[in-house]
């Protein structure tokens, strides 16, 4: 394990800590937690996100005005407690309620269920919607359903933009709700991610090979194959993520680096996504390449298909945003 | 059987113990079929348990339990948190009518089985809680309720938890919570019933 | 080599490609070459700057109001010739003379200064400024001189601003030979880079070793060690840099990730370095984390101090610019 | 001995053929000391040389020279794009007075310099540079010089471009653009002198 970092259980803390430093006018945290929070909010509906840490910029790099306010850092792949989010939901509220947004994952849900049913308790009004992109995994009663992950920078740009037009709560979870059906990512992997206190790869993958479908926690994918070239990656990519578009006319794509992958190879990949949709009837209205949601040090990439023939999704993701990473 | 409050405090340093020792292990058999956590946040967990009940002033099962609850869910994150916690705390709850072990451990598992909505032969640690739930209330607990549930547990595949993604090649590998789980009763086999 | 790209000497067409098929709404290039020059051209100075490939986002991500006006991309850590550059010249003089940020390379020199000699043939006025922040080099009669790396980018923002705001070619040519005495940077590398064409890393580390002063092009430095945690790596760059600023009171930083590093290495280590700073009597008035001057798939970071005492630099790296990687 | 333009060409070509056939070592002597792209950097940059010549029209010495230096120029990039092209560009310049090959060369190695701003000693192309126009001028010049020329670089520390960086670590390493232009001059003895 080669990595620039101090003590490997140092790690969520002393990132959080660089990151407070570097931006103490944007971000604060609430004592004693690690929780983000906005240093100036809104009187609207308060966005809440997190997840374990590792994915950064995700979450904190999301927060400020027009997407999250506050997000909530777990350890290293392992979602946050309870206490703490209740903390941000508590922060985040400024009477018009709180809404969660959740990547699915099994300890996330239970974790962020339980702070619900705490903040309910202390009568605060909480929503949440379950962000399921991932179509690599099987939705089924023999799996934990599809997983949440680099589609879910989109809906809190997209919430994020609503809630500052002054969307109600209700509002906003049914935006959400429907919003979740829109959005389809799947990601491919050069290299398995190292936990830092773990000290080795999650899984291993020889000089030749890759891996397709993989999550964002290191989690396997759905097929093990040689070393592909862009193009044909972007084929296989772009192919089963419009397998269900047959209707749509226009759509947004976000080609996210894991972690260790390149500005370059980004944009090499997504110069052939565009070509790959060229066999296509869509047009491309949006576009984002960069480091969004990460996979700690793996290599690789994922691609997220987002509709926009609605045009206020269109019109929600491109309104300006004070926020680190966006 | 009646659980005592001083029986529940050692059972439960014993299990931070055990966690403890077998840290490593636990994350390596998650690494195989999860995330590779399951170590660090179990010993995170038991070590706060362990923090927290040092300074329990109130003498009764339920204050033991309600803490212990309380440690795993505010320290422990992912799946094993709430899993846990909830676990601890329907015990907790259930304490309040009786101290009857076979009673508080059936309370346990069906907190786990309410909070993961999950059920036996998930490969989860429900397939270690079930078994041993079973054998107490028929007064056949035993080490070899827990070897025959490890046992049991290989050849399920996973439907549940993260280890669901990697599919049939969950097939054959432990659950790493059935494992940390049977500790948990080792520990009780040690302090409580021994 | 593990990488997604196509055929490994396409590299430069592919993601040049990518990036104006994504970025049309501000960037195109100009037929035929590999620059790239924004669309919406100021009656100012227009600056030009280049080299290599390999560093992206430098330079393109840096074309747009308040930088840059033009990038010239050459191959793979190879300068870009004198003809591409002399087109990017023409193209970017509005009547006002064209400034030429190089970072001192004897390639990118020499490249340069022929361009040069071709607009003045032309009649274009052209004027150059020579980075050379890197201070892991010595500069002496037995080197090329100081290299120019990540500093460059503090150049093109400060530089930008001030034609921006109308200052004349020889006004900024002065400003820029100025400030670049301001500007100083240390890099350390985990990992060698590897150019797609060669298919190995420029040099290799063993997995308990790291190097101070790596170069951008995959150049070793003045030390091999064995790897150090944060704290050390950051009292070494620190104490360095610093040297030179004993009278000093304001400093901002940029500490920039060389490819393959994770953002939340970076925040471990700006807050080790914040650490390290309170040692010395200095203010942080401004602070910039990120990729922004990287070298391909390089591990490793590189922290850059510049003075800011004087107020009108701290301005000026903070205007609003509209610019893909700032 | 005077240059004709049939032989330039010829020359010219076969020196493509060397670089392109040495590209790998090339780059690999750059990896050593430089950033290995020499030998991409050679052979990109006479292979448009070839295209180049297979169009020129104006038979003439200072033609062939000329396009040979405009084709480096825009095709190599890197410092040996700019020093080759120099060299041929004020090669082309003089054979508007001379075909003499030594004073072509000479004015060659100059046009490097002059670009450069390096000499003799600072282990570069000038070190192979040197040695064979010297030799040129005193009737002297064989496979021999080159070959003396490629012992006597070695030994040297890097003081210009890129290998300067590496400091005492270039001692005992060729230099890339010295070996390149010896495979210049082997070409010259083929095609011209033998
Ligand atoms: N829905 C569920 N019901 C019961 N137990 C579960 C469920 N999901 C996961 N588990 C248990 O949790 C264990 C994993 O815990 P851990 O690794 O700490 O959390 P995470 O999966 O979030 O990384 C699994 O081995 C399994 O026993
Ligand atoms: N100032 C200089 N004068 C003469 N030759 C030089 C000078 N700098 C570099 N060289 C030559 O250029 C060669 C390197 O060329 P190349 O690798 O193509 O370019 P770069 O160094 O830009 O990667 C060196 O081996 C050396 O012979
Ligand atoms: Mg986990
Ligand atoms: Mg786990
Ligand atoms: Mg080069
Ligand atoms: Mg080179």
């Amino acid at each position: 394990m080669k990595k620039i970092i101090n003590e490997p259980h140092l790690v969520v803390d002393d990132l959080l800590e660089g990151m407070l430093l570097a931006h103490s006018d944007l971000l604060t945290r609430i004592e004693d937690t690690r929780v983000v929070i906005e240093k100036e909010k809104q009187a609207t509906v308060g966005l809440v996100s997190g997840g374990g840490s590792g994915h950064e910029p995700a979450h904190a790099g999301f927060v400020g005005d027009g997407m999250l306010r506050a997000a909530v850092l777990g350890e290293m792949f392992t979602s946050p407690t309870p206490d703490q989010i209740y903390e941000a939901i508590k922060a985040s509220d400024t009477g018009k309620g709180v809404l969660l947004i959740v990547k699915n994952y099994t300890g996330d849900v239970m974790n962020f269920d339980m702070a619900k049913e705490m903040a309910e308790m202390e009568d605060i009004e909480v929503e949440s919607i379950l962000v399921d992109d991932d179509i690599a995994v099987e939705d089924s009663t023999y799996t934990a359903g599809k997983r949440g992950v680099a589609g879910t920078i989109l809906v809190h740009k997209i919430l994020g933009h609503f809630a500052r037009e002054g969307k109600t709560l209700a509002e906003l979870k049914q935006l959400g709700d429907a919003l979740i059906h829109h959005i389809d990512t799947l990601g491919v992997a050069l290299t398995g991610a190292t936990v830092p206190e773990v000290g080795k790869p999650g899984f291993t993958l020889e000089a030749n090979e890759m891996e397709y479908g993989v999550g964002i926690h290191g989690e396997p994918g759905y097929r093990r194959s040689e070393l592909k070239q862009s193009h044909q990656i972007a084929k296989e990519l772009v192919t089963k993520l419009m397998e269900t578009r047959k209707e749509t006319k226009k759509i947004g794509l976000l080609v996210n680096g894991l972690g260790a992958t390149p500005i370059q190879e980004l944009y090499v990949f997504y110069r052939d996504v565009v070509n790959e949709l060229k066999a296509y009837d869509v047009e491309i209205t949006f576009q984002k390449i960069g480091d969004f949601m990460t996979s700690i040090d793996m290599a690789g990439l994922s691609l997220t298909v987002i509709d926009l023939d609605d045009e206020t999704y269109k019109e929600a993701l491109t309104s300006p945003v004070d926020v680190l990473s966006w | 059987m009646e659980l005592t409050h001083e029986q529940a405090q050692r059972w439960l340093l014993n299990f931070h113990g055990k966690v403890t020792d077998n840290k490593a292990y636990l994350s390596d058999l998650d690494q195989a079929i999860g995330d590779g956590d399951h170590g660090s946040n179990m010993a995170r967990g038991t070590e706060a348990v362990k923090e927290k009940l040092a300074s329990v002033t109130d003498e009764s099962l339920e204050a033991v339990l309600k803490q212990t609850a309380m440690a795993l869910i505010s320290k422990v994150g992912g799946a094993s948190g709430p899993l846990y916690g909830s676990a601890f705390m329907a015990m907790a709850k259930k304490a309040k009518e009786t101290r009857d072990l076979s009673v508080l451990i059936e309370a346990g598992l069906e907190g786990i089985k309410h909070r993961g909505k999950a059920d036996v032969g998930d490969k989860t640690m429900i397939d270690m809680w079930q078994p041993v739930a079973t054998a107490l209330k028929e007064g056949t607990f035993s080490q070899a309720t827990i070897d025959q549930a490890l046992l049991d547990v290989k050849p399920l595949k996973a439907k549940k938890g993260r280890a669901s993604y990697v599919g049939d090649r969950s097939i054959g590998a432990l659950d790493p919570g059935a494992v940390s789980s049977g500790y948990l009763f080792e520990a009780l086999i040690e302090e409580v019933i021994a």
